[in-house]
């Protein structure tokens, strides 16, 4: 009998009991699971995130992260401490999430990935990435009104910016305790690309406008400067853009100056093709793994069962709606005074979700023109977009940021 | 909710609006004289040398392709060929 | 002179000669180089274990682990204080060890390798990967009538679970200044499976035995289930059998729900190709090497030369003869009731120590009857011992730990 | 050596080997479940394609692998070979 | 009104305008990022430095490592209390290079990719590597007689050993906040090491002495041994070459530890394959783009922009020259003595800067003669002078470091 | 400057010199003894097999990389060839 008794002291039974909302969150982990695995929704995050939302529920394993009353103070005990207090995964949050360590890891390896051919042969459409940022301020203001604090509505906006590492480096510094919601609604949003971007765009353009032929347009008027060097630009771009960030928003320096020296490395070539795998492979690699768990493990259901997640499920998705609007009316608006016409799809991929919003654009233009093809285009847009974000969250976290 | 933060919040509208139109303006403008200025000082023989090169490229790599599908049925997949410097 | 004498300060002879006792150490070094480069004894844990130790051995380079005493309280130092005050060593091994990452780390990429399809076809073989763990817990009631204490005694029995990231695991937490004697128990009797399985083999089962076709029995007495969609099955698997080792036995879940998800990541396939790539090379890899060096660093004269030592050695592997009879002997009980009978064998590969043992007891099969391919079969008992020991490590540190 | 350690030990031979057994009893049983639910919901031309696959596979790798060894005199190995997805 | 003054306390161009020689070295950045991407000087180093460079001195981005005064006291705080108050790059160069660490991680790997070979077939030349270091102490006593204190001294005079990681290490130890200017002269005196040697060798030899021919002298006089087992021999140097320097000069340990642990593990070959490729890809291009993102991080106008960078700058030069003159008269001095000459060239690459200096020498080499190949030959003093570099740096730890 | 500290820098040019040399003579000293114990207790088939080996792996190496080269218009480089244990 005794033996018995120490054995269901030593399950989660009796915990899981007392906390039954922990099955809602493991449920949630499941659903999370079925969209990673079965719909291919952002796999790479959202499976170890579910898997970390599970581990994390179970009582008595130690799997997930401290909610912010009980992790009052921890940062001033050594990693050593709260690993033995409070186990592996409290332990990694604390060094790699809560020092916002990770997201700039992952813009390095991003910026090894991102080719910004596509951007320097479409400078012009480059204003369009500024313009989408719309709904992440839009937002923030919204969110105000709703009741959350100026700090929480920054990190809520933010969603808006359609770039994960972003979301979760404004979130980190801003509202670590929405983390989670924050991580999961802009990854979702960002899988769902494919379903936002064509909602918005039935109720915000015309037929004739997705018609508009983003080649045949550069043929009646033709651009006047071709790049000679392209190798030399995309080498010296990096640098540059560094320079001017760093002078203007110095806040976005850790996401921009990581993502322009990974994008840096890949120009320069097999010179610097030790560092680009580096950045590429082993970095990118391993900070994504334990950036979807650790971010998995903070959602226990103390934390994410609260009406604030709700609110910011719904806030994140008007962002999305927003940003996307606002670049298709800034096109809109740009059209009333260019003989050069632009098509709206092109403001709708100043939202970012890389490359994924350029691949619907040009699916829906396809639809309308078979012989529309302005992924190219798109991309230049698309890829500004993620430094428009990056700016954005830069200036939240410096008006909002302790 | 307190007045004070909607108007901050307003004004972060607008000084945020405005940098990331500030920002992409002097990116944009940076990035053409970039063009400019390496168009003329350092052209290289870079358009006809990268373009051909990309086509060259991709020629091979059909090639390539073909020869190895052949092989595997359709199953292999190149994962990398590496240009010598 | 002068300058003699503080060259032979410089020197470590001064120091070695105090410490005679070093050099045993070292040469016990060079034995583990040999046992791992020529024997090719797991290698890639017994090298770097032995250059560790050589390292450790030699003072005045503060390569080696402070012992127990020397390092109390030293947890509650920053890393940076630790390694200027003992070196880079001793803050590895503060920062990997004494929190308990490695282990699940390297679980995880041992789960990125793990294929659970054998397991899952033969699934009544599964059991006898429990009853392989009575040698685990027979030796802890020894240990403990030898004088251990009883989170000794678990660390010390652990090692009867044949598996390396779990008896290491375990012994961090329970007792962390046994970790180098149970590390080289566990790892080379791991590597001395060969040895020991047909030793035990020969001395509990008889010829008729042995003979038993697996392939033959599967024919007379077919199973009823087939698995028409292995794919979903082995993905599925992974998520529920975390989910049951989470409800029961909550502390081995940084180990289980690890290897889970490594298995997961590998079984989702290519949509989470990097993730299973940083867990199974980057990750594993780095892990692998860390965990060799700190753990030969933790073997100093001091620590090491203990009469405990001995006793460890002794009682694992009596703990690793233990588990292969048990699990010997669970098959014999169970062809007592059974008319579909089973190959002994499978029972021996309880112990885990995959997928030598597996490999082993194909080769003894085959050597009785060349036809009696039983390695699949094997495997199952063997890779379900993977997850007993770890349930019984979940149990000793429940119990036992602090 | 402590009379109450050694039934604390005795103890836990007993609650750990239950345990065990209760888990792989269950992970087996939650095993066939899944199988057996799988195989009626989800049944797919899963058996058939994997499998021949599996062999197709084979039969290509050592296609691959005899001409591999025929160019590089039997020093040469073939580290992987990419499915297309 | 308000809102344009906020957006200009945002940027940095206030606190750029305040200290504005952070331009300076902005502009030092634009000047290495030329001669690493353009000049291929030494690119895997000097482009992450560059950046790092640049990225460290807008003010505002927390790119930048704190000065010796700021960071008083700073090993006492938890990373997380860093990362939190001073950003991310403080919290990495605290965490990886304040600890010294990433030096000898990146020795591992050199140590992977070395082959001792060329030094075992050529023991003879290997004293040469030794001669070349002259340069190191020489400038030791000059920098004392210009003002410097021992500890700075010893970490200048060590720019003379050629060698970055070892530079690196010591400086850490002894002078950190000198780091910065000693990593550049040393990264950039390597790389213009084919422009320092032959610069040095024509003031110090005679154009008969570059012709002697080094395999015309082993065919004049062969050597008696031959290696019968060389892998056998290639395993066992490394342990036993670690064994000699433990005994002799323990503070190298955690460099030339580390530096034959990678060799071992290289030449024990497909067994240690998963350590191999760990030392050697993932630790070691990882270390790179951190050890040199931190490097110049650390090069603020306030610490880089002393009197002292330019004494280091000479004095690295002077301790380069003058190992690669000890070198060459030192083979002088033995063609007195000796019947089978040795061309000078082989003193001269005793300097180590492998394996370019090699290269340098071969090619000198040739010059004179068409078919004196010496390559081979002074691969042996140029590894050589690795290790005695890295002796030297122990040296100075033992006798400098508190 | 202080008298001292030049002192201790001339002593520190006499000890570091004299223990690098110190060392490489014990390196040298010791590889020499290993070589010729290698040589008399485990002398194998060692020279010769890894030195045909290496020409063979060139000549093999070399027959590769012309048939790529073929292939690849000279564009393609063979990045590994891993030998087979
Ligand atoms: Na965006
Ligand atoms: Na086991
Ligand atoms: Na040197």
């Amino acid at each position: 009998m005794e033996i018995i008794n120490k054995l269901y002291d030593m399950t989660a039974i009796g915990q899981l009991l007392e906390e039954p909302l922990s099955f809602l969150m493991i449920l949630l982990g499941f659903v999370l699971l079925y969209l990673g695995i079965k719909k291919k929704f952002e796999p790479l995050l959202l499976i170890p995130i579910a898997f970390g939302v599970i581990l994390a529920n179970f009582p008595g394993g130690q799997m997930g992260v401290l909610d912010a009353d009980q992790a009052k103070g921890l940062s001033d005990s050594t990693v050593m401490q709260i690993a033995a207090d409070h186990g592996i995964m409290n332990m990694l949050y604390f060094l790699l999430i809560k020092t916002g360590l990770l997201p700039p890891l992952i813009f390095l390896g991003v910026g090894a990935l991102t080719d910004f051919g596509p951007m320097l042969r479409n400078l012009r459409l480059a204003y369009f990435g500024a313009a989408a940022q719309i709904g992440i301020f839009t937002v923030v203001v919204s969110a105000v009104l709703l009741g959350f604090s100026l700090p929480e509505a920054g990190a809520l906006g933010i969603i808006g910016g359609a770039d994960g590492p972003t979301a979760i480096y404004t979130a980190i510094i801003l509202a670590p305790h929405l983390l989670g919601p924050i991580a999961i609604a802009a990854y979702s949003y960002m899988a769902l690309v494919p379903v936002i971007i064509p909602f918005v765009v039935r109720f915000t353009t015309k037929e004739k406008e997705l018609k508009i032929n983003m080649k045949a347009e550069d043929a009646k008027y033709p651009s006047k400067t071709t790049i000679k060097n392209l190798k030399a630009v995309k080498i010296v771009f990096p640098i540059a853009l560094t320079c001017i960030i760093a002078l203007i928003v110095p806040s976005s320096l850790p996401l921009i100056g990581l993502l322009m020296f990974g994008n840096l490395i890949k120009e320069v070539g097999s010179d610097t093709k030790r560092l680009f795998t580096a950045a590429s492979e082993t970095i990118m690699n391993t900070a994504t793994i334990l950036l979807g768990l650790l971010i998995g493990a903070t959602m226990t259901a103390y934390t994410f069962l609260q009406f604030q997640t709700l609110l910011i499920i719904i806030g994140g998705l008007f962002a999305f709606i927003i940003s996307i609007a606002g670049g298709i009316f800034a096109v809109k608006i740009y059209n009333l005074f260019a003989t050069k016409k632009i098509n709206p799809l092109i403001g709708a991929t100043g939202l970012s979700a890389v490359p994924m919003a350029s691949r619907v654009a040009n699916e829906i233009a396809l639809k309308h023109d078979p012989g529309n093809h302005l992924l190219q285009y798109a991309m230049s847009s698309n890829i500004s977009g993620v430094i428009g974000s990056a700016v954005a969250a830069g200036v939240l976290i410096t008006f909002l940021g302790t | 909710m307190d007045e004070n933060s909607v108007i901050e919040a307003l004004s972060l509208l607008a000084i945020g609006m405005v940098t990331v139109f500030v920002i992409l303006g002097l990116i944009v403008l940076l990035a053409k004289t970039l063009i400019r200025v390496i168009n003329r000082y350092f052209p290289e023989s870079a358009i006809a040398h990268t373009q051909s090169a990309l086509y060259a490229d991709d020629e091979v790599v059909t090639v390539i392709s073909a020869a190895v599908d052949q092989l595997t049925g359709g199953r292999g997949e190149i994962v990398e060929i590496n240009e010598i410097n």
